[in-house]
């Protein structure tokens, strides 16, 4: 790295113009970002009259203490969190088992295989919504966060295999073998060699997994019908009325939850980019 | 039964939702059944329907809109029919006429209790419109095209439209039409037996073009949706917007005063000769073929229907129109009363034409008005192209 | 009985066959040195052993038991990798201990028999940290830690000093040394270092391309190699090849280099066009004047305890490596003659065998 | 070995191709089924019809239109953000102060869900408020009142920039995850030879980021493929359909006019082109592997 | 005028000094060696050398030209890397031309010039091929091809054959020999490897913990080490030291180890307790019952041309290295006596200073 800064001499007119550019492009990124927050900060009525824009003269947090007092959103924050986090943990467990096999015990046919499961990633998921609603409606999960979990985690394992496989490719053979020979089986090396290595492919998978799923609305809105099982964003979505909308309060809600995703990609940053380098960027 | 009634529907939003549940609760309190309750916003309420009919796995319940789309569930053998709840509770009497004649009854039989309705009328704002010194409201065509003449001298766009989601623009080619062509013809062209580029078609669209093209709408409608064209009126930037009586409701939640600040006329006559059909949605209540606990459901129904109390407050917090007779037009603001005076003065009740003919043909029409609106210049060839398209849809 | 026999040993991977036919006995205690160009196949036949590999045909043997279908952990043996395979996320003890973790040894049997590993290795005061904050030697330790504690039959080391920088070379070529004489285990190593071949085996095995060139002790197969390959392959800087002339004469055989001739001391099955092959220690320097192979001086190597003369031949027309002893003095482009040690000479006929 | 491989790669297979088979696999075929039907979705009657919605797919004009706007759609967003995040990734390589905050500023728009960003930029395109004509009617000193969203000609665009907006976070920090997989001594390589700031990109960090492209590119097209629900929310394909995709064309077909049979017909056709588009994707990534590996 | 010269250059990392004060001169044509302990700054050095790391103080002068602040492109230097550092993407051709492209050389100018290069180093076939698909030995072609091309003033390598096996870089050392005398340029060259450094320098410099030891001819190292680190570093196997004492004696100076005296040849400028460094040619093998260091032979290294014995000391008990002449047959546990050549030993003073 050393070179790449050190190389400039004393002044460094690069770096100003960088920083430049970089800061207007940070505000024309963030500019729609603020959108969300003044509609959260202003009266459904502000915005009906078209002041969305304008910077608001007073502070207006009666959209905030609607939306966090509303015992119904709790319920949809809990539910969300409890499709999201197992459905997370999931899909990168399965993915993972896969990955596992096409890196390390690849097969004839392993590479027609992968590409199979990989194929699963780029179909639109409207395709299956009926034809998963009856296998659900039979099972008698409807209207239970299972078929939103199950869905997930089984339109996770395309994209967890490929980042899995590609990450575990990196781990030396030599540890799988030496780990075999000390008596373990594979799933011991999985489980105690291969995967702690992996934490930073983890990271990757758990901060975009999370992020899908989280944010996502089909499924929840089709496989739940009670409004105790709804999950958050069906909560914003159903802010809108057939003749009406409460924008501020959706606007201080959508704020509320994009929180989790953004906490996440923070935790996760440092890992992600070392994960993204091992496990996707090598092809 | 004493179980459980699952039920489906697509009052959502702030109010709707709280003023459903509330309705819903005086009935499990009166009768002890359990409601299960699933609103779904109601663009997604199209598609969840459609994957639970598809599933098999259709609500004992679910709010539907009458008219076309009720009738092409009742061919798919999905709903049950209602003619003895309707007969054991009275509901002739109950329900007006009106409405029930033209929302209940489809293949013969009733399959829908109509909860409530709106009505489609032009909505002004009451100080632009004196500000402009208009007194009389305009009953024939000849004193709408003046009157809105007076306005744009005066600088104030005459008419609003939101046609953002297509469907607000309908009322005006639902209103043109049956007012030149007639309501049987309305019915044929609906029904698929008569063609888009028939002479009574062109000339209501030339009718609305004309307005278009002497700039009485607001630019960009179909940028906007329905409730940014009344945002317009209520500020005063324009004067007037053809929509549904729930425009009331949007209205009296952002402060603004039923007849001293907004007000409406019904659609002018434009023909001789031709009677003044009205025009609005029905929101009604249709109970599943294989509904698993039918009686909860059929009492969940007469409950909803019969109550005048429950009518009352329902209609009021939907800004809409109760079907049941018996409600006290004094629980309507005046506006309302005006309306619901209106309905039941109309020789007819049709549907807006989104309700009035089937899904797929609705699909053709809607996307014609907001082509037609972002350029009427192109009337002709977008009417040539849609009377193909709407007989292939028809053919499905 | 043997500690370990291959027979007839065959290995295809697809349609390429990869190891054509070994069949090897190895005596308990045994230290085996597997040599040979890179791609031969020795770490394919070392993985065979170890069971990481299947065979395609043939039979392995361990302590006189079948084990060709037998699960590489049963084998009762252990192997060191030529990257050490620690595992990273461990500390050196918990590697070390692995294996007695999964066979779920009680926790202090573990840890003292780490510990007395450790002791034996030096490794003592390591067992805490992580492979990465370790040298390359300790590393190569731990490796071999690791392999020790579960005192297999059998241990395999595939190139395991390759990574390690020369110094660190030659004292954990020593420690193996010692290591091996201490357990007594047999060993098997896997080598392209010439000096760890020499120095750490009683036979070395020579392989190429699939198959065994030749088998021995080091200085037998440096005094005495079967033929042109294992000769040019055992012994740095490699042997010299000159083409040359065995005729009959009056007495015995006639080499003939050029011009240059050397009675055989020794019978020869070969005849007429034969390649001599002489090591640079066994040829001396001499005046141009002498008789003898006459080149001139093209480059001087002084490695401090010996010197390396590379000389120009005039006939015929090649390079040849020469040790010089210490008291000559030379400099580049000095004519010299080159006079053969005749006992020492190698004659390869046609083929490439060694023709004595 | 190999019977010990065998034996675990059928345990380790056996959750993850039950839970994928059942769940994914299984009803994508049996959607298929119904595209050889006349299905409407609420009837349990409906005819087996051959091929015949196949055979109206190709007259279909809005299956045309909608076919033309996945292209520009798929072109437009893998161009955009993939330059613009690789922009952004050379930049914030060069440690310029407050990198971590620009990283978290550009990566934002990810975390936020479909159904708010769409509402976000409908605000901002706003003919008469919206945040956009705002400022340009600002530069250009008159009143701006352009519909971005209703005209025919821009909405597909329109979109297209929001969509922009959110995916090139993602490419950004995959870039930023490839060049710090560039070898240094590449980087200096260059400064002796005497490569100035604009070859080094061009002849060798940019080339040497093909495989973070292939990621990146490989994103953008699934994507894109499913590139629904925004585009759903902002124009609902509209206006009169001039931004349909298929994935919304499917949608309008099985859902809004109730023609399951063929809305499952278009969505064969989806996935042989998915399909069509992952194998070159896999022969690509062979390449790479091939010189990068 | 030197062709490169580093005038008192330091070198921090953070608040670490790396390279404490270097000072040198490189003549134009020479050929310069850095050796010396892992991380002892030589890489830096380089580095600082090729302008791709800057100097904390002190100047750097390429032909007379201060090139402190100066960008590596201008330096006239050209850098082959350890790694190669070819372009994954490019041809051979492509890699070797790069820099004449990025000057914008004309297309035709610059084949006409890589196919010359190619030549040189006998490449020519493979110009069309990707690195990938090279061997170890003809990636570093390929990278000294692009250094060549471009006539610097200075070739630097960085360990440029440490990642080839041993055959290979004896191969490729000639190669970079030849390639010097060919081209009668400057090269400083680091390296681990003692051959490398012996054959390949004019003169090594031997690094420590960021400064120099000693700078001198590959033979002046070996024979007259100024200091302990030096006498420990150049030779393989490396010298042994001993502890003795220097004492005044009738005549000279007597040095003992244990109760073995030598009279030193030579005078020494230390006394008392002192370090004994004799290197594994020095000590001479005797039976037990002659006068010397009596030790027992503990293992016996056979190379073919050389062979070390490792002989236990009795007194100190420690264990040295011997170089034994081919003709004396020993075995493990003979008792032995060790004879010096006292011209050769050499003693250090408690500073570890050469004391002659
Ligand atoms: N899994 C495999 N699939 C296909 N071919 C293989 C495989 N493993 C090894 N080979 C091939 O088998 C041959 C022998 O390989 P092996 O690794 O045993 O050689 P080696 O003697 O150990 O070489 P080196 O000295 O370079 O380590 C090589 O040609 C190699 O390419
Ligand atoms: N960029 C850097 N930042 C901080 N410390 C560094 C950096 N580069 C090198 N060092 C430190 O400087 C010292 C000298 O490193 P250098 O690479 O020059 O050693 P070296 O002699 O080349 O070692 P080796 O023989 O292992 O290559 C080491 O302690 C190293 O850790
Ligand atoms: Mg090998
Ligand atoms: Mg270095």
């Amino acid at each position: 790295m050393a070179s790449r800064s050190t190389a400039q001499g004393p002044f460094h007119p690069w770096r100003v113009a960088t920083f430049v550019i970089l800061s207007v492009l940070a505000v024309c990124f963030l500019l729609p970002t603020l959108g969300v927050l003044l509609s959260s900060v202003k009266t459904t009525r502000e915005i009906a009259l078209g002041n969305l824009w304008s910077v608001p003269s007073s502070l207006y947090l009666g959209n905030f203490a609607e939306v966090l007092a509303n015992p119904a959103v709790h319920q949809y924050f809990i539910n969300t969190l409890l499709v999201t986090v197992p459905g997370t943990a999931m899909s990168i467990a399965l993915g993972g088992l896969t990955g596992y096999v096409f890196a390390k015990l690849p097969f004839r046919g392993s590479n027609t295989l992968f590409l199979v499961v990989v194929a699963g990633m780029f179909f639109p998921p409207q395709v299956i919504l009926v034809p998963l609603f009856r296998l659900f409606n039979g099972m008698g999960l409807i209207d239970t966060l299972w078929p939103i979990f199950i869905v997930h985690t089984a339109l996770g394992i395309p994209i967890c295999t490929l980042l899995m496989r590609n990450f575990f490719a990196t781990v030396p053979t030599a540890l799988r073998e030496a780990a075999i020979l000390e008596g373990a089986n594979e799933w011991q090396v999985l489980t105690q060699v291969v995967l702690p290595l992996s934490l930073p492919a983890l990271a990757v998978l758990s901060t975009l997994q999370f992020t899908w799923i989280w944010n996502d609305f089909l499924w929840p809105l089709i496989f739940t019908q009670s409004d105790e099982k709804r999950t958050i964003m069906i909560g914003i979505v159903n802010l809108k009325g057939q003749y009406s909308v409460a924008w501020g309060v959706q606007g201080a809600l959508s704020l509320v939850a994009s929180l989790p995703t953004l906490l996440v990609f923070l935790f996760f940053q440092r890992y992600f980019i070392k994960g993204m380098t091992m496990g996707a960027v090598k092809g | 039964g004493g179980g459980e009634v699952t039920i489906s529907h697509y009052f959502t939003g702030e109010l709707g939702l709280k003023a459903f549940a509330e309705q819903v609760a005086k009935f499990e309190e009166a009768t002890g059944i359990k409601m299960k309750d699933s609103p779904v916003g109601h663009e997604d309420f199209k598609t969840d329907i459609l994957v639970r009919a598809a599933g098999h796995s259709l609500p004992d319940v679910f709010s539907y809109w009458a008219g076309a789309r009720v009738a092409f569930i009742v061919k798919a053998n999905s709903l049950a029919p209602l003619d003895d709840l309707w007969a054991k509770n009275n509901l002739d009497g109950v329900v007006s006429k009106t409405i029930a004649k033209s929302a209940t009854i489809y293949d013969g039989k009733r399959f829908l209790i109509p909860f409530n309705y709106h009505y489609a009328g032009i909505f002004f704002n009451r100080k632009v419109l004196a500000d402009a010194g208009v007194t009389e409201m305009p009953a024939k065509w000849e004193d709408f095209i003046a009157l809105c003449k007076k306005l744009k001298e005066k600088g104030v766009t005459p008419i609003a439209l939101g046609s953002k989601n297509r469907w607000p623009a309908q009322f005006w080619f639902d209103y043109l039409l049956l007012r030149t062509a007639g309501p049987e013809y309305r019915a044929k062209l609906m029904a698929g037996e008569a063609s888009y580029d028939d002479a009574e078609v062109i000339n209501a669209m030339k009718l609305w073009r004309d307005l278009l093209d002497v700039g009485f709408f607001v630019q960009n409608a179909n940028a906007d949706d329905w409730t940014d064209a009344a945002d317009k009126v209520a500020r005063g930037d324009a004067a007037m917007t053809l929509m549904g009586t729930w425009i009331t409701g949007y209205w009296d939640g952002v402060g603004l005063k039923a007849g001293e600040d907004y007000d409406f006329f019904p659609f002018p006559s434009v023909k001789d000769g031709v009677p003044n059909a009205a025009v609005g949605p029905v929101d009604g209540l249709v109970m599943s073929a294989n509904a698993k606990n039918p009686e909860g459901a059929q009492k969940f129904l007469s409950f909803m229907m019969t109550n005048a109390d429950v009518q009352a407050n329902w209609a009021k917090a939907q800004g809409a129109l109760s079907a049941n007779v018996n409600v006290d037009p004094k629980t309507y603001n005046v506006v309302m009363q005006k309306a619901a005076k209106t309905v039941s003065e109309a020789p007819t009740f049709a549907f807006n034409y989104d309700l009035a003919t089937p899904p797929p043909v609705a699909e053709v029409g809607l996307s014609m008005f907001s082509r037609f609106i972002d350029d009427p210049s192109k009337l002709e060839t977008v009417l040539k192209a849609v009377a193909p398209e709407a007989k292939k849809a028809f053919a499905e | 009985m043997s500690q370990l026999s291959l027979r007839s040993i065959h290995k295809a991977f697809g349609t390429i066959d990869v190891i054509r036919g070994i069949d090897l006995d190895v005596a308990e205690g045994e230290f085996v040195v597997f040599v040979g160009p890179s791609g031969c196949g020795k770490s394919t036949m070392l993985r065979m052993i170890s069971g990481l590999e299947d065979v395609t045909s043939g039979e392995i043997n361990i302590a006189g038991k079948d084990v060709t279908r037998v699960a590489p952990a049963e084998r009762e043996i252990a192997m060191v990798f030529q990257s050490y395979a620690l595992f990273p996320h461990m500390t050196v003890a918990e590697n070390i201990g692995f294996g007695l973790k999964l066979a779920r040894r009680p926790r202090d049997e573990i840890k003292r028999k780490v510990e007395e590993v450790a002791a034996v290795l030096q490794i003592g005061q390591l067992l805490e940290r992580t492979p990465r904050e370790l040298s390359g030697g300790q590393r190569q330790r731990v490796a071999i830690g690791r392999a020790i504690i579960r005192q297999p039959r059998i241990f395999l080391f595939d190139e395991p000093l390759s990574n390690l920088d020369a110094a660190l070379r030659v004292q954990m070529r020593l420690e193996i040394a010692r290591l091996h004489q201490r357990l007594g285990a047999t060993m098997i190593y896997v080598t392209h270092d010439q000096t760890e071949a020499m120095t750490l085996a009683d036979r070395i095995i020579v392989f190429n391309k699939g198959h065994i060139e030749q088998v021995g002790a080091p200085m037998e197969l440096y005094e005495w190699p079967a033929n042109m390959f294992v000769a040019g392959f055992i012994g740095a800087p490699a042997m010299n090849f000159i083409p040359g002339r065995l005729d009959v004469a009056a007495g015995g055989q006639l080499l003939s280099i050029g011009s240059f001739g050397i009675a055989l001391p020794y019978a020869c099955d070969a005849q007429g066009d034969v390649t001599v092959g002489i090591r640079p220690e066994h040829l001396s320097l001499a005046p141009p004047s002498e008789r003898g192979l006459s080149g001139r001086v093209e480059l001087i190597e002084q490695l401090g305890a010996q010197t390396f003369a590379y000389i120009e031949l005039e006939e015929p027309a090649m390079t040849v490596t020469v040790l010089v002893s210490p008291d000559v003095r030379l400099r580049t482009g000095d004519l010299v003659a080159l006079t053969p040690v005749p006992e020492k000479v190698h004659v390869f006929d046609g083929s490439g065998r060694a023709a004595r | 070995m190999e019977r010990h491989n065998r034996f675990w790669r059928v345990i380790l297979l056996s959750p993850p191709f039950f839970v994928f088979g059942l769940f994914i696999i299984w009803p994508l075929f049996s959607s298929f089924y119904y595209s050889f039907t006349n299905w409407n979705g609420f009837d349990s009657n409906y005819d087996y019809v051959g091929f015949a919605n196949f055979s109206k797919i190709v007259t279909d004009q809005l299956f045309l239109n909608a076919a033309i706007n996945t292209t520009i759609w798929m072109i437009v967003a893998i161009v955009v953000p993939t330059l613009l995040g690789l922009f952004l990734a050379l930049l914030l390589d060069s440690k310029v102060t407050g990198a971590g905050a620009f990283k978290t500023i550009f990566y934002l728009p990810i975390c936020l869900s479909a159904v708010i960003v769409g509402q976000i930029w409908v605000w901002i395109y706003q003919p008469d408020w919206g945040l956009l004509n705002t400022l340009l009617s600002h530069v250009a000193g008159e009143r701006m009142r352009f519909a971005w969203l209703a005209k025919p000609d821009t909405a597909l665009y329109a979109v297209i920039v929001a969509w922009c907006w959110q995916q090139t976070g993602l490419s950004m920090v995959i870039y930023l995850a490839g060049l710090t997989a560039i070898p240094e001594d590449l980087i200096e390589v260059c400064s002796i030879e005497g490569a100035s700031r604009w070859q080094r990109i061009s002849h060798v960090i940019v080339p040497l980021l093909t495989p973070s492209t292939v990621v990146v590119i490989a994103l953008s097209v699934i994507n894109s493929l499913k590139g629904f629900d925004i585009l759903y929310i902002m124009t609902g394909g509209g206006p009169f359909n001039s931004s349909d995709t298929l994935a919304v064309h499917m949608y309008n077909e099985s859902f809004r006019k109730y023609l399951m049979g063929y809305g499952s017909a278009i969505s064969v056709v989806l996935f042989l082109i998915a399909l069509a588009i992952i194998s070159i994707y896999f022969r690509q990534l062979k390449k790479v592997d091939r010189i990068y590996g």
